[in-house]
């Protein structure tokens, strides 16, 4: 059985939507999106309220997870990388992890067959 | 109290002042639940701002612009009762103190201009949208209730002395009126970022409901209190008024369902709006019977005016054109056709044997104000975006005007939420919270521009 | 205006309209704080249709229906004012227009109907509720108004003329008529799925407390409003509302903190409801001391009583029978024990030596009422759930109502809101909405059934 | 109804009551947007409670007491009316019976206690703050009322009979009343845990702004209403009220902008209450031009106030001295400076040529009023805190009030929140919920303390 | 020291509580919960706002997170499998990944003591 | 090119700005924040609407990611579980998984660069 990866990216919220697509069109037909804050370079901002002045420092992001078979990997990871670029502070990470076993709940196919 | 005072009236006119008072908030519920989290703020403080300015330049002058004798072939008028200074406590207009009728008039001041933030929800600066409602107040709404408003026997306001067209709690003064200066916005400012593509979902339609509660709610003071008086008319005003909402509610539902399958919640409360809005000019000269005729027209026509945003390009966000402007010409046009004479006026329209007369006075009404409103907005605005700046910037739009503007964020439902803010000081930062966004990080001095 | 009219009344009933208006609201956010958030805005939905559908039916028959010259032994009204045509804009209901009599009757019509959609939340049909509404006022509201409020010198409503019980503000009428009904669609539509297995927490207390307080704020119109006139009788009627209102508060959370530890808010925004049901009959006709007994009782009564539906079996999902039929119940019955005969009725109850006369005639009225309105409705709803069907599907049900019937979510409070969604398009689709749903994956047809 | 009755003033006052009613909802609101989300229920039952409470005494004796024939040196009043017991409905108190003036005057002393609940948010026991309204009302309320409202043509309350100290709706009575009980009571209860450190962000904004718009609304009615007629005074006290409550919202905001740096929504909302307390006292006895100032000097005073816990390390969570005790305080003060003697009194302020006299008196209220009540609330506190408690553990605060002073959660708003919770029961436990988090885990009986 | 795996699923929310309870009748006393949305072969649902149309394409999970012991771990995947599963389309993965320590905060514990 | 690993805490939301400052002193800039919901030894609490007891048996928690250097995994799980540590109950976990690949969204480097 081939191995496989989980791939994680945290980007920007607003980039969603074009990583989404490009992963479409390489291939992968499936996701998993977490809401997330992100901590980093990025400064976040100040808000006041009847005088009290708050810095929030952890700013919005997105976490998407993609089970990807071992082959695809640095593709997938390519595909993220490029379609959730802005240029500016604060675009994120994506990193990947191997998968012992990855299994479809509907069905119980198990490796790249649960994709 | 003098003879000719009624408490019953004074009674009425200031309850519905209260009534018509709480609108304004309602309405920045209804706006602020159909903008997306980001901005509900903004959208709630456009309106809000406008029960503050409005209110100190109606005792400074607006009062006396709008109903102090006519200085000039039913202008505008005069400059007599500046500040209220020389009115007396029991001094009397018709059976109720002046300073009820002042209060009633305010209100309608008040919430016309805050109606026009719906055009432009997500984008413009809250200092220039403070600067926009107290010029446009001052030369457009004053002097249009002047026209509208205002009668001394003849003497009155252009529109309603002159030229006799009916116009009962301002169909066109306060809806066409603040709907045609949306659009003159909606165009001075240009789209939201993402128009036509970014879905923008209302944040929270039980806030929706809970302004459009509201609206009809306070709108009873707006039309039967238009009466300024507790009488048979304000019943038939108040009896129509429900009447036609009702039916627009369920015309506007109709529609939808029929359009793109589903009876959505908006669209009871848009629906709503739309028959509020037709039937406030038309309140005191039709029947019951007309009023399910004018909330079903108004409902649907509505409904279908809210598109013409997507096929002619303009963003009317929240549909202030579609809705306002549409709804209070039609309602206003309508009582060229379906005036009883048996109302506020002896005047009688197309299907009450009263022929064309009726409808061509209600025309030039429509005409005028709208015009005037369009005319004037469109300068104002521009020049507010030539010299100060209308709009906010792309990155402020897409962080969230609310933040940029406010420094504030609308709700943090969070158990964590504590968490996830840190640093707190209760004392003057060196920048200025609404720039904050724009500090560099201190270890890439390289890389200026943040993005959101 | 004609001779007996009064400024002041005009002016007290005409606000109260608007005030019972707001009730309905008001009882569309209590309601709909207490449902889960996927059903959140058909539980709206279903209170606000009701304006619109039962507006429309008052002015065509409803009002001649309730209110119109009794045509048949004092069961129904007959049909001189179809339309409210010939009614003059001055024409006196005792000392008012009866265009405001007939607006304040009007929204009574309105909210009954409305209190029964709790008992069948988050899994009716919209459009099944709606034809359930028209059917339901016609055949039951319209003519039980005119056997509890239509009087005319012994010549009116059975009830009230024939009978002599008492029913000052619609304990029998509006409280116990819509929360019999509600036990009768409860048991038509059958449970929820997951009843008394899966937790149903409301998903929004703020919403619910708000509900509360615009309803316990609108009641003051429809108790005190019911005096038909601002005097001494509506004094009393709202001091007795205040006072039983917050002692049923009271009530209902000692009762709550014993049996299950805790003083909550939904208790809180109950038991206020339960003593403004069990004080709505009888605010006329007691004392204020009588009233902080009522309101006792009230509050610990149906604090018990919602229990039932645990131990019967029925899923009166957001508790009618328990609040609305008990407590209306209840009020009017204590009447038979605590009318003090110096207050809207001469009538004295057993503890103010008036033995059990008009208690046997509260008996006779919440007797009829009740049977009444249960087999109607009973009759009504299943006619309906046989021919179009009353209840969604177990699919729909557990994805959410609001997105199957209503194609709308209540709220979208993430930041990242706009990127969960895709695809925009402003032109009608080709399969509607509420079925977009069971659409099948493009790349798997094999699999036709696709879950929530 | 008996000569000297007035149906148009009976009428204003019963809706005005409505109205009064309505703010303690409203103040609900607008403290409970305020806090963390996991207080929000707590501070919403913290005001609904005073209603329940307050109206039970009130009937019993508090209204006795404070509007009873003075019984002792215009300090209180007798028991003649206990149980409102021997009042006629048709007997009059003025132009208006009886029955309505009491429910109106009830509706300041419920909202009053409940104004200090913002002192304490997030931290006290709701049994503990029930038994603190109880003997605050009684011990400081009622008879603060009879000193400052209750006139007897010389022989009547204190304050107002024998002083001279002018307050039309209550500077002293209610805003400084509570403010300064909100004091003690911060300082009995001490600072919240994190106080100056964890960032306390407000949960709901909307929700402040819906309670800010009930609360303008419903001013009117206490305003206004004060006038106990719908006469000129009402006109103009409700024509002052709107200009100064508009004005302090564009003096706070402005305030804010230069030292924070942004129009904050939560600014505007401030602004504006600080604007209804400080013309409360005032609004019948100065002109719209001295309300305008009086306004600014609010806003701009209070926005400048509220920094003043960091400063001074008292931990008054919602700024109840911040807005209440100095808005009351410098409203009533206000009075000396700007009353015109044309208005509800002929007394003149410094500004219109009246002298030091009327500041004088007015000084006299401020203080004697303050230092009452400061005392008493203090002591009431300290016995609270020494006997019963009064204070929750700081387990409880940090895992937030709601779950263990009512067992409920403020908001669900997640599409999977029916999974995450389990067992469902509908008997008694045989611990109380609100113990639940104390229980320990079962396999590891040796590890007692559960944290949150 | 034992090697452990991190286990995660996503399922459909409603599946939740059967999971927690079959996972506890297993012997796993412990798990981390979050809030997800999903992208796959499941389709979303079409929104109505004022005319205008969006189809939601992600539909609400819910991800779980279980630290295992090595030995336990293919038990625990299928437990999982078992107890989410509906047989429809959209019941979501479970995938399995080499954790290499673990450690309890409280008592600094580590691997299977851990748990 | 060096191993990496991510490390995934999940602890008590009260102590995040703590672990946030104590990461930010040893020298981590970046991480990222989800909110979970826990369950295990730590009990939940009992809810009681209209008379129907709920026990709400997962307890807030919060879920933290953070990117690491091989060599710094072990000083970075130490500092996470010091500072969020309360010595009660539910004090949480703590695991890493080696990553095979991480990379930056703006710049594309990999690795520990991608920090
Ligand atoms: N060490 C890390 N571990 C986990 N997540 C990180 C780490 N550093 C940054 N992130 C995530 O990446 C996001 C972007 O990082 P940031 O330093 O602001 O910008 P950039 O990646 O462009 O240099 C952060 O908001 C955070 O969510
Ligand atoms: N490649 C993937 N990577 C991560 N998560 C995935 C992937 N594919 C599907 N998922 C998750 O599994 C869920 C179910 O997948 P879906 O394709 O709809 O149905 P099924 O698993 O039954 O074939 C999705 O909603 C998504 O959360
Ligand atoms: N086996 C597990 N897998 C994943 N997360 C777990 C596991 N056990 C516990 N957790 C997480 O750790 C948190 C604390 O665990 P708990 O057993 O309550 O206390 P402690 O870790 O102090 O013994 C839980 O709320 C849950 O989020």
């Amino acid at each position: 059985m081939p191995e496989m990866k989980i791939i994680t990216a945290v980007i920007k919220p607003h980039r969603l939507d074009d990583v989404k697509e490009a992963l479409q069109s390489f291939g992968v037909h499936g996701l998993t999106v977490t809401e997330a804050s992100g901590y980093g370079r990025q400064r976040g901002h100040t808000e006041v309220y009847r005088g009290a002045e708050y810095t929030v420092d952890l700013v919005p992001k997105v976490r998407i997870e993609v089970l990807a078979e071992d082959d695809d990997a640095d593709s997938v990871i390519e595909v993220i990388v490029k379609s959730a670029r802005t240029g500016k502070i604060g675009d994120g990470k994506v990193w990947s992890v191997p998968v012992e076993t990855a299994v479809r709940v509907r069905t119980g196919e198990r490796g790249p067959d649960a994709l | 109290m003098p003879s000719g005072f009624s408490g019953g009236d004074t009674a009425f006119v200031l309850i519905s002042a209260a009534l018509v008072m709480l609108m304004t908030p309602g309405l920045a519920f209804f706006y602020g639940g159909m903008v997306r989290v980001k901005s509900a703020l903004n959208m709630l403080a456009m309106s809000f701002i406008a029960l503050g300015i409005v209110t100190v330049l109606w005792v400074l002058f607006g009062f006396s612009i709008a109903f102090g004798p006519d200085s000039f072939h039913g202008l505008i008028g005069d400059f007599s009762m500046l500040g209220l200074r020389h009115i007396g406590m029991n001094q009397l207009s018709g059976t109720i103190p002046v300073f009820a009728f002042s209060m009633f008039q305010l209100m309608f001041a008040v919430i016309t201009p805050a109606l026009i933030s719906g055009a432009i929800a997500d984008r413009a600066k809250f200092s220039a949208w403070a600067v926009f409602i107290a010029f446009w107040v001052t030369v457009v709404y004053f002097p249009v209730a002047h026209w509208v408003f205002y009668t001394d026997g003849g003497k009155g306001g252009w529109l309603v002395d002159h030229v006799g067209a009916l116009d009962f709690a301002g169909g066109t003064a306060v809806h066409l009126n603040a709907g045609i200066a949306g659009l003159a916005l909606a165009l001075v400012l240009g789209k939201r970022v993402g128009f036509k593509k970014d879905p923008m979902r209302p944040h929270s339609l039980p806030l929706v409901m809970l302004g459009s509660g509201l609206l009809w709610f306070g709108w009873f003071g707006f039309n039967a209190g238009s009466a300024l008086a507790a009488n048979g008319l304000a019943g038939l005003a108040f009896t129509n008024t429900q009447v036609a909402t009702a039916s627009a509610m369920v015309g506007w539902l109709i529609f939808e369902r029929i359009k793109h399958g589903a009876f959505t919640t908006l669209g009871a409360a848009s629906g709503a709006v739309a028959g509020l809005v037709g039937i406030t000019p038309a309140c005191a000269y039709i029947s019951p019977l007309g009023s399910i005729l004018l909330g079903l027209v108004c409902g649907v026509l509505c409904a279908w005016a809210i598109s013409l945003k997507y096929k002619l390009g303009f963003d009317d966000s929240l549909d202030v054109v579609g809705v306002h402007a549409v709804g209070g010409a039609v309602g206003a046009l309508l009582i060229g056709l379906l005036a009883t004479g048996g109302g506020g006026s002896a005047a009688k329209g197309l299907f009450y044997g009263g022929g064309f007369a009726q409808l061509g006075k209600q025309a030039i009404g429509v005409g005028a104000v709208g015009a005037y409103s369009f005319v004037l907005a469109w300068i104002i605005g521009t020049v507010i975006q030539k010299t100060m700046g209308f709009r906010v910037s792309e990155e402020v739009e897409i962080a969230g005007i609310d933040q940029a503007e406010h420094a504030e964020s609308a709700y943090d439902f969070s158990a964590v939420g504590a968490a996830l803010s840190k640093a707190f000081s209760t004392s003057a930062p060196s920048t200025p919270p609404a720039s904050a966004a724009k500090k560099t990080a201190a270890d890439s001095p390289a890389e200026t521009k943040v993005d959101a």
